[in-house]
This record gives C-alpha cells, sequence and structure tokens, in this order.
C-alpha cells in the first residue's frame, strides 16, 4: 500500500469513527442495498478495501453517487460496521480533493418532485460538484 | 514465643549470585524469635527438606521462614515438610528472594540488603502466625438439579445412578426441555422423542430422583455441602396422584383460544392441558390465567367429565424445603427475540418462521401433523430459504455477539429432511459461514449439498417482504458470484440465536454464581473447571454456560455429574484454614462485612456476650469458613476492625510493614 | 512595683525570651494556648487557654527511656531529664493553684524527676484576671483572681501591664528584664483593679457554689449516691474535661516500637476512658457511671483525703465550657445540694 | 422556643402517661442558658426540667444505642431534629437501634445556636441569650448586647440540610421547607483550590491543636464501634495521644475514612471539639468525593441503602482520577 | 526512610501491596524473565487487593516509607471477583483524602498488573520508583521518632 493511500485509508478510518476490521464480511450491506445493481463496487467490498488500502479504486468508483444514503446497511449491519459512513467518507475524500466546488441553490430546478424526500435533495447538495 | 528457623536457599547459582546468602544468615540471627538460620544448595531437594526437618527437631522450631523462590512454586513444598516434621503447616512464611530479588538486582550489595529486609518481613509475620486447622462441614448427600432438559435428565440420571439421592426442579409442567420439542437430531437424524423419551421415563421412575414439575426455585442459602433450598411447587390445580393422564379433560376444555407453548404457539391449546403426549409427568395441568373457572367463577366443565375426580380448583402453591449437598444449574436456553429484525417481516407474515417454528411443523405431533406447510393458507410450499445468523455475531443492540453453534447443523438438517421428503421442494440456505466442526459434522453438511442439491448461497439477506404474487421476495447478494439476488419464496425460515433461559439470572443471584454479559453463567476456569461455577458446590450443565449441540450437552451434564458425585462421596468436606474470623466482642453488627462478601459467607447472629463481666445479647457477624474464600474483603470493610483474617492478619501485614520500613 | 506600657509588650517578650524559652497564651487558628514565643508572636488576653498551663510540667506526651537490642543485648537509655530554663507568662490565679495540686502528686516522694526539673525551671508569671466569666468558680476554692500567687503577678490596667515579683525566682527574673521595665509607684492602681475584680467574682453565677459534704471523709455518703446514675447518663466517655483540665494528673505508659527499638512514653489518660487504668483481669470501672464518678469523687473527696483536705479543683470552668454535652462538676456539685443561694 | 418548649412536655407526658412510652430522651436545663445536657426524664413531674430552646444542638440519635440494649421496658421517646433523623436512619441502617423500642418525636427547627460563635463575637461572660426571632438579645456580666440570630447559627445549621423529617412517629411544630442551607461543600472547594502546600500547612495548623480527647469520635453517631481501632492495643493504630504530628493525622484520616459513606453530616465533631478543629471538612470531602464520583449520596436519606463503600460499579473510577485533578 | 549508618546517599522506599492471584504471580514472572526494577521496592503480598487496608498504607508512611504502590488484578478479573471493586473505591477516596491534606498524591498509586505482566509490573515500579526519587525524602508523612 503506498504511503498516500495508507494515510487516505487511515484518513476515513479516523473520519467514520469506528473500526472497519468488524466487517465480518455477511453482505448483509449489499443485500438490504436498493441501489446496489447501479453500483460498480458493492458497499459490502468498502470495508474490505479502505483495511487494505485500495482508496484509489474507491475514489473512482461509481458507487461513491450512487449511494442513495438511505442507511439501511446501516441500520441492518450485524457488527456496527454502517457502510454508508464508510462510503461517505470516501466521497468526502473525493470533495475535498475537488475543491469548494459544490452544487449551488440556482443548479436545482425550479420544479421539484414533491414526492422526492427532503434528505434526498440536502444530500445532493452534498454529492454533486458542478 | 515463636522459635523460628530460618533456611535460606541459594537455588543453586540463581539466589546465590546476586545475593550474599551467609551473610542473609548472618543478619537475621539476631532477630526477634529467630533461634536457627542456615543456608543450602537447594532447600527443595529431597536433602534440603531434610535439613528443615533435622533442625525442627534439632532446635524445637515453632516456625519456619525459608528465603527461597516465589511461594507460588515452593510454599506448598515446604508447609508439607513443617507437617512432616510434626509442626503445623501454616506455621510457614517464604521471603521471596528469587523472583523478587536475585533475579531482578544485579548489584550484590543492594540485592542482599534487600534479601535481609524481605527476611525480616517473614521474620515478622512468623512471629505472628498461628497454627491453622482446615475447618470440616458436613455433605448433605443430595444433589439439586435446576431444569429438567437433557442437561438436567441426564446430570441427575448419572448422579442417581451412583448411588445418591437427586431432586430435579422443572418450572414447566413436564421435563423434557426443548429437546422434547426438536423433530430429528443431527448428524445421524434419529428422532428426538425416540432417544429423550426413554431417558424422562427413566428419570421418573429411578428410585434416586424425584421430580418438581411446574416448580421454581424459590431460595438457596448455606453453602457446599449445605445447601438449604426451598421450592415453589406450583399449584397444578390437578391432583398429580389421581391423575391418569388420560386427557379426557383436555378435549373438553372450552377455553381454547390461547396458544400451545409446546407448539410455538402455531396451534392452540385448552386451559388444561397436558403439554405433550409423552409428557413427564403424564398429568394435566389448569392454566388458571385461561381458565374460565377462575375468570369467572363458572364452567368447571373438566371437573364434571374427570372421572379419577383430579381436578382441584382450591389447590395452593405449596413450599418445599430440602437439603442439598450439591447443586447443578441446567436451565437450557431460549430462542432470542428475532421480532427486533423487522426486515425479515417476522412479525408480519406467517411463512416467516424460526427454525424451532419449523422443527414442530415437521414434526408428527406437531400443529400441521408433520406435513410441511405454509402457515398462511396451509399450501404445500415450493421454495425455503433459510437465513443463517439471525441475531448470532451481531454485536448491536438487536443481537448476541457470540455464535450459536448449533445452527450451521441444524439448518443443514432440516434442508436435508425437507428435501428428502419433498424433492420438489427448493431448499436455499443464505449463510455468512458454514461452521461444522465435530465429528461426522462436515460430511453432514456436504452431504446436503452434494446429494440433496441444497442452495447454499454465501451471503445475508439483506430483506424479506411479501411480493404481488402473494409469495415472499427475498432481497440478498451472492457474495461470491458479487451479484443481487432476487428470490421468490414459499418460507423463510429463521436460524434465531439462542440465549440463557429467562431467570437465570435471579438463578444465578440465588446460587452467588456469576454470569457474563452475555447471561451465560462463568465456569471457575475456561479451561480447568469448565463445569464448576465460581460458588463451591454449584456446577454448570448445558446450554446456560455457553451454546453446544445435545452430544456436547450430554457429555457436560455427565461431568457435572462425576464432579456431584465426587463431592457427595465425601462425608466432610476440607475448607481453606485461610478464613476471616470475626471477634466477638469488637462486632458492631453493622452488615458492612456482609455486603462486601462475594460467597454471601457471613450472617447474623444474636448471641450473648460477655464483654468482661458486661454480660448482653448483641447481633454479630458469623463467616461460615466452609464458604469463605479468604479474600479479605471484608476486613477492610469492618470499620472496627473485628474481622480478620487467618494467615493475613491486620497484625501480620502491619509487622510486614514494619519490618520492611525498619 | 514595675509597669510597661501594653504596646511595648513585644520587648518584654524578647528580653525575657534572650535568656530562656519563654511560653504564653497565643491564639492559633482560632483557638487560645499557651505557646512557646518567637519574634513576632502576639500574646492572647483572652481570659482561658484551651489547654492549661499545666503541660509545662507534665506535657501531655513525653518519652521517658529507649530499649535498643544490640548484637543480642539490649540497651537501656533514659531520657534526659530537661535542663532549659522557662519562663511562662500570663497564667491566671486559678492555673497556679493547679500547680500546687500537681506538686503535690509529682512532687511528693518519690518525686518525678521530669516534673520537678521543669518545675523548678521555671518562672511563672501570673496574670489578674480583669473579666472573669460566668463560668468561673475558683473563689469557691479561695482562690483569688485578683493576686494570683506566682513568682510574679502581673495586673493589665488600662494601657499598662503591673508587675510585682513575689519570690526570689521573681525576682531574678525582675532583674534580667529590669531594662525593658519602668519602676513605678502604683499601688494604688493595681490596688483599685484589685476591688473591682473581687466585686465581679462576688457576683458571678458560680459564686454560690458550696463544698459542704465534700471532704476526704464522704466517700461513704457519695459513692452509693442515685444521683450519679442521672449525671453519668449522658457522659460520652470522652477525654475532653480531663485535658483541658489544669490538675488532672492520670497518666499511662506505653511503648512505641520505632522500627529501631522501643520508646517508652509517658502520656495523660483519662479516667473517662474505659481502657483506665486497664489491668490483665479488666478494668476495675466497667461501667461509663464508675469512670464518671471516678473523677468527681477524685477530685472533691479522694484527693483531699491525702492532701491536708486540698481539693483537686481549682474552679477555672474550662470543663463548663468544653464538655460536649455540658456536663461539669458545677452541675456535680449542685446535684448533690451544693448550692448556698 | 417557649412554645416548642411547651408542646414537646405537653405530648410527651401524654405519652408517658398513656404508657406507649416510658423514658423520655431530651434536653436538661443547666446553670446556664447554653449548657443543656442530654437526659432521660422517666415520670411527667421529672419533665419540668425538660428543656427544648435554641442550644438544643446536640443530636441525641447516638443515646438510643446504648437506651435500646438496657433491659427496661417499654419504648423510649426520642426528640429529634430534621437532621438528627439522618443519623437516627443510618444507625438503623447499622442494626446499631431497634426501631420497635422507640418512639420518634419530629421537632421542627429554625437552627440552633452557637455559643462559641458568640464567645467569637467578643460577648464575655455571657448569662442569658433571649431568642427574638431574627435577632438575639445577649446579656453578660458585662452588660447588654445584640446579636443578628443568623451570625450565631451552628455550622451545621448554616449548611442545613432541610427541614424534612426521615423518621418519625409524630412531629412538632414542623417548619415550613423553606430553602436549603448554604452550599455546604463551599468549605471543601475553597480548600481544594488551594495549592498542596497551602493545604498542608491549613491542616497542620488546625490538626496540631488535637489534644486527642476523642470528643469527636465519642460524639459521632457512625463511631459507635464496640471498640474502636483507637483503643485496641491488637490494631496496631492504637494510641492515646498524638506523639508526633503524624499521630493525630492518621487518627482523623482513619476516622473520617471508617465514617465515609456512613457520615450524615451531622455536625457533631465540629461543635464539640474543644480546639475548634472545622473536622466536618474531613468528612465534607469524602461526601463530596463520593457525591462527584459515584453519584449523589446521603447516608441515612433512607434505612437500607448501600453505603458506597460496600458498593461499586464495574466502571468506576481510576485512582488515578486523584492524580489528574486537582492542583498541584 | 531507611537508616544507614555510613549515610550513604540516600535511596527511597517503596512500599508494595501485591495481590497473590494476579500483580504478585506478575511480580514474579518479572524476575523470571529478569525485567529489573529498583530494589527500593518491597513487596508485601496480600490476598487480594480489598486486603489492603488504609491503615496499612498509613502505617508504611509512619514508619518512614516514602512511596506505597497497590497492585491488583484488572478490574473484572479479580480472582474473587468482586474484590478490586471495593479496592478501587477505598483507594481513590483515600487518595483524595491525602492530597486533601496537601500530601504528595504522587507518594501513593494503584495500578492492575495481571499475571502476564511481568513487564509492565517491572515498567510500573521502575516509573514509581524514579517519581519517588524525584519527589526525595518524605518528610510531610514519616513519624519524628522514626528519624531518630
Amino acid at each position: 500500500m503506498s504511503m498516500n493511500q495508507k494515510e487516505l485509508s487511515e484518513q476515513i478510518i479516523s473520519m467514520v469513527g469506528f473500526n472497519p476490521r468488524q466487517c465480518m464480511k455477511c453482505g448483509k450491506c449489499s443485500a438490504t442495498c436498493p441501489a446496489l445493481e447501479e453500483m460498480d463496487i458493492h458497499p459490502h467490498h468498502f470495508a474490505s478495501m479502505v483495511c487494505e488500502g485500495r482508496i484509489n479504486e474507491l475514489l473512482e468508483s461509481k458507487t461513491l453517487f450512487r449511494c442513495l444514503s438511505c442507511f439501511a446497511c446501516v441500520e441492518r449491519c450485524p457488527r456496527s460496521v454502517e457502510p454508508a459512513k464508510l462510503i461517505e467518507a470516501v466521497r468526502d475524500c473525493v470533495i475535498r480533493a475537488k475543491g469548494a466546488n459544490f452544487l449551488s441553490p440556482d443548479a436545482v430546478p425550479g420544479k421539484l418532485d414533491p414526492e422526492l424526500p427532503q434528505q434526498a435533495i440536502t444530500a445532493a447538495f452534498r454529492k454533486y460538484g458542478k | 514465643m515463636q522459635r523460628i528457623g530460618v533456611f535460606v536457599c541459594w537455588c543453586g547459582s540463581n539466589i546465590a549470585a546476586t545475593v550474599d546468602v551467609a551473610k542473609v544468615v548472618e543478619s537475621v540471627k539476631g532477630e526477634p524469635g529467630v533461634c536457627f538460620a542456615q543456608d543450602y544448595q537447594y532447600m527443595c531437594s529431597e536433602a534440603g527438606q531434610q535439613l528443615i526437618i533435622n533442625a525442627i527437631h534439632e532446635h524445637k522450631l515453632t516456625g519456619i521462614v525459608v528465603c527461597s523462590c516465589s511461594p507460588r512454586m515452593h510454599e506448598a513444598t515446604f508447609r508439607k515438610t513443617a507437617e512432616k516434621a510434626g509442626i503445623n503447616p501454616y506455621m510457614v512464611e517464604i521471603a521471596n528472594i528469587r523472583e523478587h530479588c536475585s533475579w531482578i538486582h544485579k548489584d550484590k550489595d543492594e540485592a542482599t540488603e534487600k534479601a535481609v529486609i524481605l527476611a525480616r518481613a517473614a521474620i515478622a509475620k512468623v512471629n505472628l502466625n498461628a497454627p491453622l486447622q482446615p475447618g470440616e462441614s458436613a455433605v448433605t448427600k443430595r444433589a439439586l438439579i435446576i431444569g429438567g432438559g437433557i442437561a438436567g435428565i441426564q446430570s441427575a440420571l448419572d448422579i442417581a445412578d451412583a448411588g445418591y439421592k437427586v431432586d430435579i426442579v422443572e418450572r414447566s409442567a413436564t421435563i423434557g426441555g426443548k429437546m422434547a420439542q426438536l423433530d430429528k437430531t443431527f448428524p445421524t437424524l434419529d428422532c428426538a422423542a425416540c432417544i429423550l423419551t426413554p431417558k424422562m421415563v427413566e428419570a421418573a421412575q429411578h428410585p434416586n430422583i424425584t421430580l418438581y414439575t411446574y416448580s421454581e426455585v424459590e431460595s438457596v442459602k448455606g453453602f457446599v455441602g449445605n445447601f438449604d433450598v426451598k421450592i415453589k411447587k406450583k399449584a397444578r390445580f390437578v391432583d398429580e396422584n389421581k391423575c391418569t393422564g388420560c386427557a379426557v379433560c383436555t378435549t373438553k376444555c372450552p377455553s381454547r383460544k390461547g396458544g400451545n407453548e409446546f407448539n410455538c404457539n402455531l396451534d392452540n391449546r385448552g386451559a388444561v392441558y397436558i403439554p405433550f403426549a409423552q409428557a413427564v409427568p403424564n398429568v394435566a395441568v389448569i392454566d388458571s390465567t385461561r381458565c374460565l373457572h377462575f375468570k369467572t367463577g363458572k364452567c368447571g366443565l373438566c371437573e364434571k367429565v374427570c372421572s379419577a375426580g383430579a381436578i382441584k380448583f382450591d389447590q395452593q402453591d405449596e413450599i418445599i424445603e430440602e437439603k442439598y449437598g450439591a447443586i447443578v444449574v441446567a436451565t437450557g436456553f431460549q430462542i432470542s427475540d428475532v421480532t427486533k429484525f423487522d426486515e425479515f417481516q417476522y412479525t408480519k407474515h406467517p411463512d416467516v418462521i424460526t427454525s424451532l417454528e419449523l422443527e414442530r411443523i415437521m414434526n408428527a405431533a406437531g400443529p400441521t401433523k408433520g406435513t410441511l406447510l405454509r402457515m398462511s393458507n396451509k399450501e404445500h410450499p415450493k421454495d425455503i430459504v433459510f437465513v443463517q445468523c439471525v441475531g448470532s455475531r451481531d454485536n448491536t443492540a438487536r443481537g448476541k455477539c457470540y455464535c450459536s453453534k448449533i445452527c450451521c447443523m441444524y439448518t443443514a438438517k432440516h434442508a436435508m429432511l425437507i428435501r428428502e421428503k419433498y424433492p420438489d421442494v427448493n431448499v436455499h440456505v443464505f449463510y455468512i459461514d458454514v461452521r461444522t466442526p465435530g465429528k461426522n459434522f462436515d460430511e453432514f453438511y456436504r452431504r446436503a449439498v452434494e446429494q440433496y442439491n441444497v442452495d447454499y448461497i454465501k451471503g445475508m439477506v439483506g430483506k424479506v417482504y411479501e411480493n404481488e404474487n402473494g409469495r415472499l421476495t427475498v432481497q440478498a447478494v451472492d457474495l461470491l458470484a458479487d451479484r443481487r439476488i432476487m428470490l421468490e419464496t414459499d418460507m423463510v425460515v429463521l436460524a434465531a440465536a439462542i440465549e440463557p433461559s429467562s431467570g437465570v439470572k435471579d438463578i444465578a443471584s440465588m446460587l452467588t454464581a456469576s454470569i457474563d454479559t452475555n447471561n451465560f453463567l462463568t465456569e471457575a476456569h475456561p479451561k480447568l473447571r469448565p463445569v464448576e461455577s465460581p460458588t463451591a458446590g454449584v456446577f454448570l450443565s448445558g446450554v446456560c454456560q455457553g451454546p453446544k449441540d445435545i452430544p456436547e450437552t450430554v457429555s457436560q451434564a455427565g461431568a457435572a455429574a462425576v464432579k456431584v458425585v465426587g463431592l457427595l462421596a465425601k462425608d466432610k468436606l476440607v475448607t481453606n484454614p485461610c478464613t476471616a474470623t470475626p471477634n466477638e466482642l469488637m462486632c458492631n453488627g453493622c452488615s458492612s462485612c456482609e455486603r462486601v462478601c462475594p460467597y454471601g459467607a457471613i450472617d447474623y447472629v444474636e448471641k450473648e456476650v460477655n464483654d468482661h463481666g458486661k454480660r448482653e445479647v448483641r447481633r454479630l457477624a458469623r463467616v461460615n469458613s466452609a464458604l469463605c474464600q479468604g479474600c479479605g474483603a471484608c476486613t477492610v470493610a469492618c470499620p472496627s476492625g473485628a474481622m480478620d483474617l487467618k494467615g493475613f492478619s491486620n497484625r501480620q501485614i502491619m509487622a510486614e510493614v514494619d519490618a520492611i520500613c525498619k | 512595683m514595675y509597669t510597661i506600657e501594653k504596646s511595648k509588650l513585644s520587648d518584654l517578650f524578647g528580653a525575657i525570651s534572650a535568656s530562656c524559652e519563654l511560653y504564653l497564651p497565643v491564639k492559633k487558628a482560632g483557638q487560645n494556648n499557651f505557646t512557646k514565643y518567637e519574634a513576632g508572636t502576639e500574646y492572647c488576653d483572652e481570659l482561658k487557654t484551651v489547654k492549661s498551663p499545666k503541660d509545662m510540667f507534665f506535657p501531655q506526651s513525653e518519652n521517658i527511656v529507649s530499649f535498643e537490642k544490640t548484637d543480642g543485648k539490649i540497651k537501656v537509655t533514659p531520657d534526659t531529664i530537661p535542663t532549659e530554663k522557662t519562663v511562662v507568662f500570663g497564667v491566671r490565679a486559678c492555673d497556679v493553684a493547679s500547680f500546687d495540686v500537681l506538686d503535690r502528686v509529682f512532687l511528693s516522694e518519690p518525686a518525678d524527676s521530669f516534673y520537678k526539673a521543669r518545675r523548678e525551671n521555671c518562672t511563672v508569671v501570673a496574670t489578674a484576671c480583669s473579666e472573669p466569666e460566668e463560668s468561673c468558680f475558683c473563689s469557691v476554692f479561695g482562690i483569688d483572681p485578683s493576686e494570683p500567687k506566682a513568682d510574679v503577678a502581673t495586673w493589665f490596667v488600662g494601657e499598662k501591664l503591673y508587675w510585682k515579683a513575689l519570690t526570689e525566682k521573681g525576682e531574678e527574673l525582675t532583674k534580667a528584664v529590669a531594662s525593658v521595665l519602668t519602676e513605678e509607684n502604683a499601688d494604688g492602681t493595681v490596688e483599685a483593679e484589685k476591688a473591682k475584680i473581687k466585686e465581679i467574682v462576688k457576683n458571678l453565677p458560680l459564686a454560690s457554689l458550696s463544698l459542704d459534704g465534700w471532704d476526704g471523709d464522704a466517700t461513704e455518703a457519695k459513692f452509693d449516691a442515685p444521683e450519679w446514675e442521672k449525671l453519668s447518663a449522658s457522659c460520652l466517655g470522652c477525654g475532653a474535661c480531663t485535658f483541658v483540665c489544669p490538675t488532672c494528673q492520670c497518666y499511662d505508659i506505653r511503648d512505641y516500637d520505632t522500627g529501631h527499638g522501643i520508646q517508652r512514653y509517658r502520656c495523660w489518660d483519662s479516667c473517662m476512658y474505659n481502657d483506665f487504668t486497664m489491668m490483665a483481669h479488666g478494668t476495675p470501672r466497667p461501667s461509663q457511671l464508675q469512670r464518671f464518678r471516678q473523677r468527681f469523687m477524685h477530685k472533691l473527696v479522694y484527693f483531699p483525703a491525702n492532701n491536708d483536705g486540698m481539693y483537686s479543683c481549682v474552679g477555672c470552668g474550662r470543663c463548663v465550657n468544653k464538655c460536649p454535652i455540658s456536663m461539669n462538676i458545677a452541675k456535680v456539685i449542685k446535684a448533690f445540694g451544693g448550692d448556698k443561694s | 422556643m417557649q412554645k416548642v418548649r411547651g408542646l414537646v412536655i405537653k405530648r410527651a407526658g401524654e405519652l408517658l402517661s398513656d404508657g406507649t412510652v416510658t423514658r423520655v430522651l431530651g434536653y436538661k436545663c443547666g446553670d446556664f442558658f447554653y449548657d443543656v445536657t442530654p437526659a432521660f426524664f422517666e415520670s411527667a413531674d421529672q419533665l419540668s426540667d425538660l428543656e427544648y430552646g435554641s442550644f438544643c444542638g446536640a443530636n441525641l440519635s447516638k443515646y438510643l444505642i446504648n437506651a435500646c440494649k438496657d433491659q427496661k421496658e417499654g419504648k423510649i421517646l426520642v426528640l429529634l431534629k430534621p437532621c438528627d433523623t439522618y443519623s437516627f436512619n443510618q444507625l438503623l441502617t447499622e442494626h446499631r437501634i431497634d426501631r420497635d423500642k422507640i418512639y420518634v418525636i419530629g421537632v421542627g427547627c429554625k437552627g440552633m445556636l452557637d455559643i462559641e460563635k458568640l464567645k467569637a463575637m467578643g460577648f464575655k461572660g455571657i448569662t442569658k441569650v433571649l431568642d427574638n426571632g431574627d435577632e438575639l438579645d445577649i446579656k453578660t456580666i458585662y452588660g447588654d448586647k445584640k446579636c443578628k440570630r443568623a451570625d450565631a447559627l451552628l455550622e451545621k445549621c448554616v449548611c442545613c440540610k432541610g427541614k424534612d423529617f426521615k423518621a418519625f412517629d409524630e412531629v412538632i411544630d414542623v417548619e415550613e421547607p423553606g430553602e436549603k442551607g448554604a452550599d455546604r461543600f463551599e468549605g471543601v472547594a475553597l480548600l481544594e483550590n488551594m495549592t498542596s502546600e497551602e493545604r498542608f500547612a491549613f491542616w497542620n495548623n488546625e490538626l496540631s491543636k488535637c489534644i486527642r480527647c476523642n470528643a469527636c469520635r465519642n460524639v459521632c453517631p457512625a463511631c459507635s464501634c464496640m471498640k474502636c481501632v483507637f483503643d485496641n492495643p491488637v490494631s496496631g493504630a492504637a494510641g492515646k495521644v498524638n506523639s508526633n504530628s503524624f499521630e493525630e493525622k492518621m487518627f482523623h484520616i482513619i476516622r473520617a475514612f471508617h465514617v465515609a459513606g456512613r457520615c450524615t453530616d451531622c455536625g457533631e465533631c465540629s461543635r464539640v471539639c474543644p480546639q475548634g478543629i472545622p473536622l466536618h471538612l474531613l468528612n465534607r470531602k469524602f461526601i463530596k468525593d463520593i457525591d462527584e464520583l459515584y453519584g449523589d449520596y446521603q447516608a441515612g436519606e433512607e434505612v437500607g441503602s448501600r453505603a458506597p463503600l460496600v458498593n461499586f460499579t464495574f466502571d468506576d473510577a481510576e485512582p488515578s482520577i486523584v492524580h489528574e485533578r486537582g492542583n498541584e | 526512610m531507611q537508616v544507614n549508618e555510613n549515610a550513604k546517599e540516600w535511596k527511597p522506599l517503596i512500599v508494595a501491596f501485591c495481590c497473590n492471584w494476579c500483580s504478585y504471580a506478575g511480580a514474579d514472572l518479572a524476575g523470571t524473565s529478569r525485567l529489573s526494577y529498583p530494589a527500593d521496592v518491597k513487596i508485601i503480598r496480600v490476598p487480594c487487593s480489598c486486603r489492603v487496608n488504609p491503615m496499612f498504607i498509613l502505617k508504611a508512611f509512619e514508619k518512614g516509607a516514602d512511596g506505597v504502590i497497590m497492585c491488583g488484578c484488572h478490574p473484572g478479573d479479580c480472582h474473587y471477583s468482586t474484590g478490586n471493586y471495593y479496592a478501587r473505591r477505598r483507594m481513590t477516596l483515600l487518595f483524595s483524602m491525602l492530597d486533601y491534606l496537601g500530601i504528595d498524591r504522587k507518594r501513593t498509586r494503584v495500578e492492575w498488573v495481571s499475571a502476564a505482566e511481568g513487564q509492565k509490573f517491572s515498567l510500573v515500579m521502575n516509573d514509581f520508583a524514579k517519581t519517588i526519587t524525584e519527589l526525595g525524602e518524605n518528610v510531610k508523612l514519616g513519624d519524628i521518632r522514626c528519624k531518630k
């Protein structure tokens, strides 16, 4: 693992505040995930890939922006690993690297689907850069 | 005044290389009480011990100090030596001048000086030593088994066969426990009832065994060899001696709305019932919470139909008091609560069941008479999904952090039995790991895969929901293929974690036995004393100590029985002589000591004392030396210093402090 | 007669302490006690010290002999007899009288060498009580607080201290500190002060106490009196009264293991304690009633019986102030009917 | 106060006459207004000597230990102030007294007065104090004086624990549940905020006055041992005297330690100390530590509660906390 | 303080109370592993840390100890299951009181040392001895009579 990768890995672990080595690779996060088919790297891979320091692969993963932050995986993980937090942490790494070019309120379409949950809109602000 | 001999060991060069042993000998000669001092190459050798024996005889020694290795090494050796020479073994003290001195200090002067100080401390202590005699207590030749499952039955039979009286206390109306609910057993697939019921009958008929079913332990007092136990025999409202088990009442009872616990509430039973056909004792019991007679004062149908006249609505709970020498805890397990796992729809959909429920469905005496049916529509299923580790290996608040150990094997059994009986049913098992350590276990699992085509999929199930076809969709991931699986099925069977039976906490606190964070009873030593609890005279049998399968339970039950027999075989128990003793004239009776005693060894008596001519009745602490393990917690809790510890008395320790600070 | 300005007391104390150790009432942490003088120490003019000055001659604890074991032999070393010259300043008349009581015990043959040495080496400077308090009853024992009988008697009047040597030792001390004193004929002032004090003393609430019936022959009449039970019922059995008392002279001798040998020391004991005069067979006074009775019988009956009728109470009133449950010798005397009023 | 005295005498007389009790444990008048002595009264006519006034600070509960043991028939009536009931409960908890032999009359309390405080204010030769509510009229040999009642309260009353009775059979003259007294830990906190050297100097100064008269111990309701370790020659700690500066500390530390978690903070130790040592500051330190480290606990609040030193939790603070907090 | 006729350099005296089951065994392991610590440390064996009476500690100081350390099983590992929990409360309060009286809190310490922690035992003793040596002679607590 290169130095940078290791540092990133440690940084992610410190951001999430738990030890991803608690993961016992049961796959319940992926099994639970409603957006699994959209993802290239599945949630259950995140814990081991972070531990192994395969951060570059994760940084380029589509998964980061397919995750709905619905927290179903967090709810159901039997090992208190909270995969969504891991994904969020990797995503933060990407966003930090990009600078502060987050989505501005102007970019929000005038007419939003009223069914769209508020949480999803807020999440969108955080997630999608220009 | 003691006549003390000091023996300084060279331990070859281990001590002699850094400690000037001759100087130690010289330095201690002027110490109070010392009338002999000598060094020798190996004190622990035959010759060294003989030297001590000779010196004891020659100099009429009353106390011995050996300056040598750690007392944890050879204290017992030198105590025996002293005993051989005719002095009390507790008149020996060890000054540890090897591990605590010669091995850690390089400077010879420094090490020698320290060795002298350590020797002086030991001498100061011996000066205050008193001969100690291990106490003796009688043993009641009767054992109590708490729990009448296979563990309890097996322990009881083994103890009874060895010739001792045994009582089993079982809180439900029949013995048999969880095993009686099982259909078949792995890995042999023999019928559980076929192997269990003969044992139940044997226990019931054994001349040395008394069964107290529908009973609970009310209180436990006393100590190893001498437990005083109160057992509450709950009112059955049926005269056990008159009831013939004809079951007429059970069929006539009009109150049939309540669930049948034996069938996991998958069907109903009457308010008067016999748990199952082979119940032991085969006697009906009236559930007063459901019985119309108790609720409305009317009905009484059972009374009318009972030809034996066994119904007794006025029966009362009965308290039985009995003395026991040993107690075996065999309280077993229960299925943990799976309702917290709402992703599996257990509470919402009748076709999502636990494995124990499946056992009942598969059993000929079960709610479906042994036919595999969906509980929702009573149709034959086409697909069945098994979900492993529901609540096991789960460190969140919902689950248990441990592996329940038996689920992998019973799921393989279920899968195999279904495929055997209904080859048209597809069986899928979602697993995290398949754990099969055990004789013929892995072979058994492989047979399920290879011969019965059971579909094992690695990956936990994410969620289960009812789909538009009226079937269940299981959403999961095949971790090996790394792909999503959406599987339509008719039934979902959850391998729920097992946990210690409710009520084990109360039992543990009554017995002052400790439990771990999962409520499993703690063993005295995890490897070397696995069937004993830390409380003397209390033994552990079966799942109450940790998850295990039937053969393991039976072997542990046997092991516990052997320990019990070993205890009951003794006429007298020898107790640790280094126990706490209260000074009656100083005791305030304030209860401080009782509160810190981890063994419940202290109680209080009203006793007349003669305090320098003043006679009065006082409340005094009394230590049961058979229970006391000599920790000394009470000696410090006691404000007046009335409580002292033999072998480590206040004065002895203060004398050591004094000697060291000289 | 000599005088010194109150504001110049420190000069006097400086002069005294130049040649010997000076002890005087000093307030420390809120309490007035006899304390060794050091430059800057301030005299406290409160009427009573908590502890009496008996510490001067009979300290609460003193080493008397030590034992050491070397090479199997025991070496006995008696503590040396104190030789320091001391002066104690500010002793009240009652406390001065208490020295006579203590002398009876410690100076009668065989004399206590430690006590004797300290007593002989000490010059007592007494001070008249210009403001006696409600708890004082020295007059009952024939003590006149306006005219203390010590080596030197002093009076504080106005802004001056009046100084009069009464004994040879007193003369000697006066000579030694003459440089800071002024010779003055002030008999008139002092006599007026005495008269004032006498007037106050006459009207003190406890002045009416009567010792009728208390003497060396009263054992039989008093010993089994029913009053003792009521009086002693609330006694806590602490030693506060005995330790503040100027005349209590009982002591215990104990050994202490120093680690290098044994230090034998003598310390005050209290007849109120349940291990007082403990012997191998136990204590001769197992109940608090017996111990309580002992104290007062000793002061008012047994002591007079052995000392020509001298009571071993001087009416200082310390016990009146300090007893935790306010039981005291005045109440005892009254309970037996000893009130003239 | 005369009114309360009247009520107490009337009620005690009734209870003696109807046989409910055979003895009354109260206070007896002395020569002065302030020297009240605890006393037993066995008949209604003896009650004329019963005193109940502003100087009845003494806590009578300890006397019940011996009173319960004597062979006399019938119950003992005891007068307890609200704060005394804590000690009473603690004694019950420790099985030192027998509730069935005792009849408790709780007497309402406005705070008791401290003669030492009056003397410290400079009043000499006090012969009488008239309690006029907020103000005191002080008669002395040297003339009449006045002072505020609040300035003459006993330390324990300044930090009053409240007007609730924690045990009683009946009550007389109940006070409104007014505000609690001053913060009782103020003095402790003051010391805690000093430097180690200042604290050492403070305690050296105070404890060096100790004359080992054992008044603090003998009055203390928690110090009810049959034989105190300091009186017991085999305890290794026996001593009659402070032969050195350590022994007085040893005595007071061990005494405070032995009553830690059992001390009801009744303040008797400080009240009776002939040398005015603020011993309550030692006990309150333990109480403060216990409250802070193991959760609030008031000994004597309820009968049968488990004292903090015979109790624990798995996640108690480590002893190193002492090293981590406070001043150097 | 140790009396040394030749008045060599001052050396601290440290009394260590060790429970029989863990810490005494830990000290034994330090010995078998030859992990040295200063000879100033003298160990007194007690069955359990809950046997250590505050009086023993004060007595040690009175008689001239410069530091007192108590070692027991780690909380949860007590051979008698709960002894060290009581000891923990007792020592915490005692040390706090000593500190309150202005007595160096650094002279007292509690460490949990298991039977497997020979290394830790040695490190703890080295560190404690160093602390005590830096603090110097115990003047605040010593007994006058012992100083003769």
